[in-house]
């Protein structure tokens, strides 16, 4: 309906009649129409969730990454790796708790996947040790293992990516 | 001292806990919920994770995943902020059990605290006046008369497990007395679980005037002189003040007295407040105590130059008052706060969204504490506080004209504020004069109605 | 959609609009049709200067401008007029002084000039009172005055528009 | 009290004296050239009057235009902030011819303490001790050489209409006097039309320590302490404190009395500062005074609680200072200031253009003073000084944490700023050893080279 072209161009109209409190807003040009009218409270922006890491202010934009993740932080020195991922649609396993990360169920044992391991919905995957708890994570699709995004023994936090996998 | 703090709270008060750590050479880890990203604490602290979706429940009050990172980032201790899991003794609890250090109180003392009776019978033992009441639970509706009839009319029911006015009755004479107490007692037990009640004596008109503590760990307890907090909305705090005006130095020196002594001897330590309710002839009475840093500890930071903060982190560690504050204590000039929230200030409805723009004002006598800043975003999940502004003058009336100075150099745009109700307030005769209680706000509405 | 162009013209058209505080517009031109309605509160007033407007930061822009210039100031009371003037491309004799202005020579004397009036270049428009010192203000352009924009005995700031004149 | 006040100035001491007003409720005048329309001080001022193009020339330097905007706008008095017309005399004197109060000192003073050689004997008739040095401007060579003799060598010559290091000689020797002799004062008489020369004792390693004052209308004069001025580059300081580590309770006291009896015979009124520098024994010499608020005037407002532009203000309506200043002056503890200049850190080029993003550190003993704010601009056409980040601490130590917690806070994107030299210099050994001088900065840049 819309190439992507179009719709950039429509996110920066609606951007900008945001931006500009603009309520109601009508066009006709040749064979295209549109008509634009914002509900309720001007200027409340879009929610926090999903879309946010878009529409990054530019404050924090312009900060140095390291500011608030410091390289030497381990917590945070793989979570800039899935943005290269996400690229290629690959399906990545997300931590869905804070802890550390382990590939194997006990110290020299084998992984529980490596990479190229075809996966089922439910196999675990490996384990997010919490408060002295081994967590299993199980995977969420069924695949193949791409790569192991989290090194065994590294802390993990809430929604970091830990495995990508090309679902089948 | 701390090599390294986990600060398990967000927006200004984790900025300011982070702040107090630089400054003593602390490192410190923010935890964050997946709304928070772009905070400025996440942005300040050494190091950040993030430990949950946007809701409180699954972050910032999920207390294995607060502590799962704080062993992650092996810290030797955390501070809870306000509100959150700052007054949770279980939290406070598997801290302990975590070899962790906790920065409050120890567990068994804020559980004391927390229940309301059991504090009043801690403080009516070390001789603090407490407001007169039923000494704990009541029985039932005769024990109710009875109590009604030793304590006098007014007085007011509530409920043990209360809170924000339910299961709360005002009963005047003791025709209504039985009813009230049979429907306050169902509406507590619908909505805690519990139909237990209380009572106390009703003042009609009080102040709500509290003091700041500093305890340490080896039984010293040092008073800071009180705040007045009687600008309230529906029970929440809008302005706090200190010195408060009708707390004269004998009063002060004589109430500090008292709590040190209560406070002595249950093993308290923290920073701590003292709240008491002042009636119409400037008798004072004790309601509760916080045992956590509280939003208004600006103000007597402003009038004493103590840091509360910072004097948290080295009571934790071990540390004594006397070495913490070495000269006595002195109020100097007076203070008021502002608190700036995220809400429509005639509706008060919550108003999250985009900051477009953001104007900090600043010069002499002026503090502000906050973690926004211009293109920043208010999240729809939590508290609406996004600023305190804070200005020190060298007495009240220079302090309210800076404040209104500083107000009218505060810019928010594209949310709504509470800026333009405070600047109302200060306009205000009665606010002005000082003279008045918490049922300032409901006539200060009334005028803004006629006016 | 839309080119860069045209979004171009209606960020200036908006910024026009907001500066000009107009809260609903409508326009047809060939096969274009332009309807833009303004939301909530009216946005900023007119600036003290003359075009600047479209200049001004969003803080300043989201700001009443009232605070900075109360309406209740003779100097900035005229200020607000010159936008309109611009759109038909008339010329602006500006003050080169801050002081008051004054149309006749004396009091109860005529005017220098009035509107519908041929002027030439050098020609004295008016007087600007600064210091006690009378300074004739000439005008710039040859034309005819089209507008008085500033009341006689009011006080006027550095490039605020005197006279506006059709150049021949 | 004046009713309305027109303030000759820009930036952030536009905005600082406006500031005074509001709280004093004064109404306010600000004037501004084209460049600086959607500055803050236009903004936040009751009315606001363009005056001129940008070039400061014709606009903040422009007396008629300062002077017609003045009696349009219908004021009583002028504040003229500092830099620009503040300390010139012509302006002062107009302003009383045109019956408006100039915020400063009578033009009489201005002028005699702005010749440097008449400003040396009115200190030295009262006893303030004065850096040795010829007696006024010296007839020749030979002359020269009488004087370097009984001040002792090294001596340094300076240009009478000099500033900034032209016509400024360091002479170590009787061999090398007389032709420097010559070519300082030929150099003089190029840059200022004006070859007379002076001559001082030259001290290799001086700290440049400056005490503020106030004096009023009615012979009353006060001195409120020290401040530290030695971190400077070129002449221009980067870096402020007060108190001054090497100036003991006793000198502060004795110079005060000194200060005092000096100024009281002169019929000086208004803020001023007595500049001096302190050689390697600790011996302290008079240079010269500025009769104008300085840019660091805050740190002593940090460290008194007084408030030096509202004491101009009351000073100029007439009031008395022991109304003022109520009760004995007492240091509390230790404030620095830096100037936040829109500059290369490392190249000093003036870094104009659009601010892009700006947030203010705050919290607990942080103030700013600026004018700048998120998406403003700097215009290239002024003073490069964008902000100034003040910190006050219960010491030294405590100031110089938090400002290097409050630099790390202090966010400006679009431009350059001297920010990360400043957290450079608070890095440093020898500043956070407190034993400098005014040729730090050189030693500094030596090591951040080495580094």
């Amino acid at each position: 309906m819309m190439d992507g072209n179009k719709l950039n161009e429509l996110r920066e109209l609606v951007e900008f009649l945001k931006a500009n409190d603009i309520a109601e807003f009508d066009m006709e040009q040749d064979d295209l129409k549109v008509r634009i009218k914002f509900a309720g409270e001007p200027a409340a922006a879009a929610p926090a969730g999903g879309f946010d890491m878009a529409q990054l202010s530019r404050l924090m934009a312009s900060a140095p990454a390291a500011a608030s993740v410091p390289a030497a932080a381990p917590v945070a020195a793989a979570a800039a790796a899935p943005a290269a991922e996400v690229e290629e649609k690959l399906h990545e396993v997300k931590s869905p708790i804070v802890g550390t990360f382990y590939e194997s169920p006990s110290p020299g044992a084998p992984a529980f996947v490596k990479v190229g391991d075809q996966v089922e919905v439910g196999q675990v995957l490996c384990i997010v040790e919490a408060m002295k708890l081994m967590n299993e994570i199980e995977a969420d699709v069924a695949g193949e293992v791409v790569k192991r995004i989290a090194a065994s023994g590294q802390p993990v936090e809430y929604g970091q990516p830990l495995f990508a996998i090309r679902a089948r | 001292m701390f090599r390294k703090v986990l600060i398990a709270n967000r927006g200004e008060i984790a900025l300011r806990v982070i702040s107090a750590c630089k400054e003593m050479g602390i490192r410190t880890v923010a935890v964050y919920s997946e709304a928070d990203r772009n905070s400025l604490h996440v942005r300040f602290a050494d190091e950040a994770i993030c430990i949950g979706p946007p809701r409180s429940a699954d972050s910032y009050l999920n207390v294995p995943a607060v502590i799962s990172a704080a062993e992650i980032a092996d810290v030797d201790a955390i501070h809870p902020g306000y509100g959150l899991l700052s007054e949770n003794a279980n939290f406070a609890e598997v801290c302990r059990a975590s070899n962790i250090k906790f920065i409050g109180p120890p567990p068994e003392v804020t559980r004391m605290m927390g229940e309301k009776s059991t504090a009043r019978q801690t403080m009516k033992k070390a001789k603090v006046p407490i407001l007169p009441g039923s000494d704990g639970i009541i029985a039932d509706e005769n024990e109710a008369l009875e109590w009604a009839k030793e304590v006098g009319y007014p007085v007011i029911l509530k409920a043990v497990a209360g809170g924000g006015g339910r299961g709360m009755r005002i009963c005047r004479n003791k025709e209504e007395l039985p009813g009230m107490y049979q429907q306050a007692s169902t509406e507590a037990a619908n909505a805690f679980g519990n139909g237990d009640m209380y009572m106390e004596k009703f003042i009609e008109r009080p102040r709500h005037i509290e003091f700041q503590v500093l305890a340490d760990e080896h039984g010293n307890v040092m008073s800071l002189g009180e705040r007045e907090c009687s600008i309230q909305r529906r029970h929440q705090k809008l302005i706090e003040e200190a010195p408060s005006l009708m707390v004269t130095p004998k009063l002060r020196e004589e109430l500090g007295k008292t709590i040190k002594r209560a406070l002595e001897n249950i093993g308290y330590w923290n920073a701590g407040t003292i709240e008491f309710l002042m009636d119409e002839d400037g008798k004072i009475y004790f309601i509760e105590m916080n045992t956590r840093i509280q939003v208004e500890h600006c103000v007597t930071e402003m009038v004493t130059g103590i840091d509360l903060v910072k004097a948290q982190l080295r009571i934790a560690a071990g540390e004594k008052l006397t070495s913490i504050i070495t000269r006595p204590v002195e109020i100097r000039g007076h203070a008021i706060e502002c608190r700036i929230n995220a809400e429509h200030p005639e509706k008060f409805t919550p108003s999250a969204g985009k900051i477009t723009a953001f104007n900090l004002p600043g010069g002499n006598g002026v503090r502000v504490d906050t973690a926004q800043y211009a293109e920043g975003f208010v999240p729809p999940y939590y508290d609406s506080l996004i600023a305190k502004l804070i200005c020190h003058g060298s007495d009240r009336e220079d302090a309210m004209n800076k404040m209104q100075r500083a107000l009218s150099q505060f810019v928010v745009r594209g949310i709504h504020t509470t800026i333009p109700l405070h600047e109302k307030i200060f306009a205000d005769k009665e606010f002005r004069s000082g003279q008045f209680d918490t049922k300032f706000m409901e006539r200060f509405f009334e005028r803004q109605k006629e006016g």
